[in-house]
């Protein structure tokens, strides 16, 4: 056991592992936190907390994380490159661990020019891949990077994002390789929506043997809306909606059960998929309607780790 | 003939002082080629380097004395000259020995045979220059 | 630049084309060009004999371009080189060949017989068989060495091309003296006795010019001296004045002298700066207890002299370097104390005493008369109460010693005052402290980096009256040289190619004689008149834009290959 | 200027392993004034890789050009010839001269020869400091003609940190402190009101940090309908 956490057993036992997504609020209250903690509670095996996403400031992933774990709720912390240099990402992993974290998801982080301070300075110190590099290194040597040793590494396990819709579509799999190779203990990819695209990405993951080496988690977003739908495949980078879903959605009488349905397709879709060892869920704006997912996936009663 | 060392003189002191000993009859290796630069600051490394590369086996720069350079600061120019040399000698690992900036004044004729007597040792020790010995198998 | 195509980098692109590139070939290799002669020296015994010259001459006349070759007995000689100019003639040769001794002792003549053949002067090369071969090597490898000499030789030749030959145009053969003092009056005066034409520009009056005496120096001497120049018909005095701008060549100067009375250009061949430096007044004097060198030469003049002395020779600041006077100043006026009463104890503090020249004598003298030497290396301390202590560590003794004494000297230093502005006018370099710093200060002493400017005085660096008046009398001697002779410059000088050029003004801040410039193009040029061919542009020169004539990349790289890209 | 240095002989040599034919490209503005890339180093460079493979039995053709600007598509375009020889370019110029040649020439593998370090200003012959940051909204007025985003190890806006001794940096005791520079310029200039105000957070956008940045001049830019009109003409 690298780290002992949650989703790191239940991968160890072979379960298809389920996680969902918890954005810390706009806010220094706990409460709003604390109170998705408590309703999501037994719906997913672990959840992630976002760190600043899309360039907004919030409460910090790691409080909130924390949180989270008062609750009863075992979190994936993000982390992203965009805010800190070396120095604070080893120190706050530190951190993360002394205080419980076990889950910690390395990523880019979103552009600022997104978010709600557009004019600040990124750091980019590191990039995802140098920080996996670094993290893994304090973990299984107890080193900094460089040579001073740590007293007591952090434990934690390690994730990691991947995107199989953006460009180049040929490198995609490479990127996925170098992450296996600096560390990433299991992956989260970007949202799918153009399942043939992702059974290709998954047909060259799998004849790379690369499944073997890391837990891959298919990443989900339900649809709310038609709009929703489009913004995502004209707005957003990296992401891949087919005409068809639009065309789906848009024909739907009730969008929003559509938008479900489509989302519960596509776990039992993959659930029968080789390599796929379990499911993230991201409900953008719509974090109650999980369970239910969960439930009309068949995928509850989540196991105890 | 010895090895196949090159001298670029100064015109004022260090042509003047292979000159001198020349007049007073101090011999030297034969294989001793001097290039008669006006000030050794004309000194160019691409010189240096075209000698090694056809096979030079050594190669020495004769200034004047320190603070005693006819064109001011030429010599220290040299020097500078003669030490980028010694480090791209290092990079390509035929050893800096290989070229050395020596000073002389004028009247010092006996010193210009102990720069070759130097740079003659020094060769002995380093073994020939490799470009040298291939240039002459294949001719 | 005037090299004949193909001597330099192959440009690939034409002109309607907007970028230059370079061939990928290395620089400097083309066809050999020319029709050379090569004449061989058998110089008596000292080189034939001591070589097979005839199996160099076969050698070489086999050589591409080698039009005629062969052996004289002196082609030094003035037959011998008339011969040659023949040869040239008859042969329709456009370069030459000699090999014999030593450029250094032969290669003015055979420009002269280049140029008397019609040839460029530069359009030789002497390839040294007798210094380099003959003498020092046996029989078999100076011939084969002589061998590889006379076909670099021929290499180099064949890539020769005409270099600048500029005859002198000695506009003026007037000279300027811009000085302050002493040496200005000697200069001024030795000039006038070799009938050259003086401007004397002075910053005061000339009545104002007074002299110190001693150093032998006949009194009233000078004063002589500076009346006669000044009442001289020869002699222009700028009274008041002072020099604002100059500008030219060597035996074509023009200065802006400016006095109250308003501005006038003056046209000269050479100018003289004469700067005398003044005594610093040093702080640390104390009363009548503590004083200097010239105040205890007044206290002897009035027949008085102390029973305990101490001199002091170290500056407090500068524990190293003394001026050259200090301690001979020091010495002399230890023995007159010694002279006036031999019971008067007198103490030197010196690093090193250093006596130049015949002044060792007078050390010698000292030393005779019971005058004591402290050996120190940190300026002494000194005490002042009814009497003086002075507190120094004696090095050979390696104890601390307390020394009461009556009086303390301490020696006064100089420094040139308003150099700065007249360095900035001439364009010669001033030291840190104001110091005219000459071109070479062993070789040339009186030489500036600009050609035709000239220094002499206490302000290039502390010196004696009697060496004042040798070194002036020596820079006024160069000038009128400078601006009798036929005035010839040019051979080994520096030309930036524009097209190259990146205007990097690296040239300019290498220069030790402020040569190069960015001319109207906006491109490098160097000064004709101020390169003195050192070369050293050249080799930093990042675009490779500057050449040297006689020692261009390429010349020097066929010289080079021949030399050593052939088998042993 | 754009300031840089060659990199070490060694590197150079491992980074152009597997080529033998190799044009050693230089360029005469920057790099050339700041002695690192221009005819002389090519020079330099290209006989010293001849020595190398000549030592090491490479049978390496290696070639030299150097062209007024390596920045510049149409000076780059001068080496066509010569890269169609190659099977690389050792490019000599700035990181921006080497993008250009490979963008120029896309099948054709370039290799820096220089590492590209600043924006500077030499300080007297052979020496060269960093001056500009490139942050796209200049302070200089403000600052009393010194950059701190160049010349303040870490980029502050508000006067010197507690790290300033003496006029040094704390980071290494040759580097002048740039807002003890700043004080004494403004002290000169009778201006240090300037530095009483408060400096807000500066707007990074124009910088690198907004990503990499295009200026456009419309004015100088031809449009659609004159490049149309121009090819008509050809």
């Amino acid at each position: 056991m690298k780290s002992g956490s949650g989703i790191e057993r239940l991968f160890e036992r072979g379960r298809f592992v389920v996680t969902g997504e918890i954005g810390p609020p706009m806010s220094s209250d706990h409460a709003p936190v604390r109170e998705n903690a408590r309703f999501l509670k037994g719906y997913a095996d672990a959840f992630n907390l976002t760190d600043n996403q899309t360039a907004i400031v919030r409460m910090s992933s790691l409080a909130s994380s924390v949180i989270c774990m008062e609750e009863g709720v075992e979190p994936i912390m993000q982390m992203t490159c965009r805010d800190r240099n070396r120095i604070a990402m080893q120190s706050d992993l530190l951190g993360a661990s002394a205080l419980g974290v076990r889950n910690l998801l390395c990523i880019s982080g979103d552009h600022q020019v997104f978010g709600n301070q557009p004019e600040s300075k990124n750091v980019y110190d590191l990039d995802s891949i140098q920080q996996l590099m670094v993290f893994s290194r304090m973990r299984d040597e107890a080193k900094v990077w460089g040579e001073a040793e740590l007293v007591e590494g952090p434990k934690v396990f390690l994730g990691a994002a991947a995107n199989p819709f953006a460009d180049p579509f040929e490198f995609r799999v490479t990127r996925l390789a170098k992450k296996v190779k600096a560390g990433a203990d299991f992956i989260q990819t970007q949202a799918i929506f153009d399942m043939a695209r992702f059974e290709r990405w998954m047909a060259e993951v799998r004849s790379r043997g690369l499944d073997q080496e890391v837990h891959i988690m298919a990443g989900l977003v339900p649809l709310k809306s038609v709009g929703a739908a489009r913004y995502m495949k004209n707005k957003v980078s990296g992401m891949i909606v087919p005409d068809e879903i639009i065309a789906r959605m848009k024909a739907a009488e009730n969008p929003k059960e559509e938008g479900l349905s489509i989302c519960v397709e596509q776990i039992e879709h993959l659930l029968t998929m080789e390599g796929i060892h379990g499911v993230h869920i991201m409900p953008v704006a719509w974090e109650r309607k999980l369970p239910e997912i969960v439930e009309r996936a068949g995928l509850l009663p989540r196991p105890t780790p | 003939m010895g090895p196949r060392i090159v001298g670029f003189c100064c015109s004022y002191c260090g042509y003047a002082s292979a000159d001198l000993a020349g007049r007073q009859g101090r011999t030297y290796s034969p294989g001793v080629m001097i290039v008669r630069l006006p000030c050794s600051g004309r000194i160019d490394v691409l010189h240096i380097l075209q000698a090694f590369r056809k096979g030079a086996d050594a190669v020495f720069v004769v200034g004047c004395l320190e603070d005693n350079c006819n064109f001011v600061n030429g010599n220290f120019e040299a020097k500078k000259r003669v030490q980028e040399v010694k480090d791209i000698l290092d990079a390509l690992g035929l050893g800096a020995g290989r070229v050395e900036m020596f000073n002389v004044a004028s009247n010092q004729g006996w010193r210009f045979p102990r720069i070759v007597e130097e740079m003659t040792a020094r060769v002995e020790k380093l073994g020939p220059n490799p470009l040298g010995v291939i240039a002459d198998d294949n001719r | 630049m005037t090299l004949p195509p193909g001597s330099e980098p192959v440009t690939m692109s034409s002109s309607s084309r907007p970028a230059r590139t370079r061939r990928p070939v290395v620089r400097g290799e083309r066809e050999p060009t020319g029709r050379i002669g090569v004449f061989l020296c058998r110089c008596g015994g000292s080189v034939d004999g001591r070589l097979d010259i005839e199996s160099v001459r076969e050698k070489v006349s086999s050589m591409d371009g080698v039009e005629e070759c062969m052996v004289m007995d002196f082609p030094c000689s003035m037959e011998s080189r008339e011969t040659i100019v023949n040869v040239i003639r008859e042969n329709d040769l456009d370069r030459f060949v000699v090999a014999g001794c030593s450029p250094k002792a032969v290669e003015a003549r055979f420009k002269s017989t280049a140029q008397e053949s019609g040839l460029n002067p530069y359009m030789v090369e002497i390839a040294n068989i007798r210094e380099q071969c003959s003498l020092v090597h046996n029989l078999s490898e100076a011939t084969s060495k002589a061998g590889l000499l006379v076909e670099a030789a021929v290499a180099k030749c064949s890539l020769l091309v005409p270099a600048p030959h500029h005859r002198g145009r000695v506009e003026s053969e007037e000279v300027l003296v811009y000085g302050n003092g002493m040496s200005a009056v000697v200069a001024t005066d030795e000039l006038v006795s070799e009938g050259a034409k003086v401007h004397l520009v002075l910053p005061f009056s000339p009545h104002r010019l007074v002299f110190n005496y001693h150093d032998g120096i006949r009194p009233g001497h000078l004063e002589d001296m500076r009346d006669r120049i000044t009442d001289s018909d020869l002699v222009r005095v700028h009274g008041h004045s002072s020099v604002e701008r100059f500008e030219g060549e060597p035996g074509a100067f023009t200065a802006l002298v400016r006095s109250s009375e308003g501005a006038e250009e003056i046209r000269c061949g050479a100018a003289i700066i004469a700067w005398e430096a003044s005594e610093v007044p040093s702080p640390s004097l104390n009363g009548s207890l503590v004083v200097t060198q010239a105040e205890l030469e007044s206290i002897m003049d009035q027949g008085r002299v102390p029973d305990r002395t101490v001199m002091i020779t170290l500056r407090e600041e500068d524990t190293y370097c003394p001026e050259r006077i200090t301690h001979i100043e020091a010495l002399r006026n230890a023995i007159r104390m010694k002279e006036m009463d031999p019971r008067v104890q007198v103490t030197i503090v010196a690093r090193d005493v250093l006596a130049f020249g015949l002044s060792e004598l007078d050390y010698r003298e000292a030393m005779s008369r019971g005058v004591s030497f402290i050996r120190t290396e940190a300026s002494p301390l000194i005490t002042v109460g009814d009497t003086v202590k002075v507190r120094v560590k004696d090095l050979n003794l390696g104890e601390e010693l307390s020394i009461e004494t009556d009086l303390v000297v301490m020696s006064s230093w100089t420094q040139p005052y308003d150099t700065g502005h007249v360095a900035q006018v001439f364009g010669t370099p001033v030291d840190r402290e104001g110091f005219f710093i000459p071109t070479q200060v062993k070789l040339k002493p009186t030489a500036s980096i600009v050609e035709g400017v000239f220094l002499c005085g206490t302000g290039v660096e502390s010196k004696t009256p009697s060496e004042v008046v040798l070194e002036a009398r020596s820079a006024a001697s160069r000038a009128k040289a400078m601006v009798s002779s036929k005035m010839e410059w040019g051979g080994a000088v520096a030309e930036v190619d524009p097209e190259s050029c990146s205007a990097c003004l690296t040239c300019i801040r290498s220069c030790p004689f402020n040569a190069p410039f960015i001319g109207e193009t906006g491109k490098a040029e160097i000064e004709i008149g101020l390169c003195q061919g050192c070369g050293i542009c050249v080799g930093l020169c990042p675009s490779r834009a500057i050449q040297l004539y006689c020692y261009t990349d390429g010349q020097l790289g066929a010289q080079i290959g021949a030399l050593v890209g052939r088998v042993r | 200027m754009i300031i840089g240095e060659q990199k070490p002989f060694k590197e150079i040599v491992r980074n152009l392993e597997g080529h033998e034919t190799i044009l050693v490209a230089g360029c005469r503005s920057c790099v050339a004034i700041c002695l690192a890339g221009g005819e002389k180093e090519v020079g330099v460079l290209a006989e010293s890789l001849r020595i190398h493979s000549d030592l090491n039995d490479l049978g390496w053709e290696v070639g030299e050009a150097t062209v007024e600007r390596q920045c510049e598509k149409e000076w780059v375009r001068e080496l066509a010839p010569l890269v169609e020889e190659v099977d690389c370019v050792l490019s000599m110029a700035c990181g921006v001269g080497a993008q250009i040649v490979q963008e120029m020439f896309p099948d054709t593998r370039v290799i820096p020869g220089l590492n590209t370090s600043n924006m500077g200003a030499p300080e007297e012959q052979g020496i060269w400091s960093e001056k500009c940051g490139g942050c796209g909204d200049c302070v200089l007025h403000l600052t009393g003609g010194i950059c701190p985003m160049a010349r303040c190890a870490k980029n502050l806006l508000n006067g010197p940190c507690g790290g300033s001794q003496d006029g040094m940096c704390e980071i290494d005791p040759e580097t002048p402190c740039a807002w003890d520079q700043i004080f004494q310029s403004l002290k000169r200039l009778g201006r240090l009101d300037l530095m009483e105000e408060n400096i807000p957070p500066k707007d990074w956008t124009p910088s690198r940090n907004g990503g990499p940045r295009t200026i456009v001049k419309s004015s100088a830019v031809l449009t659609e309908k004159e490049k149309r009109a121009r090819e008509g003409l050809d």
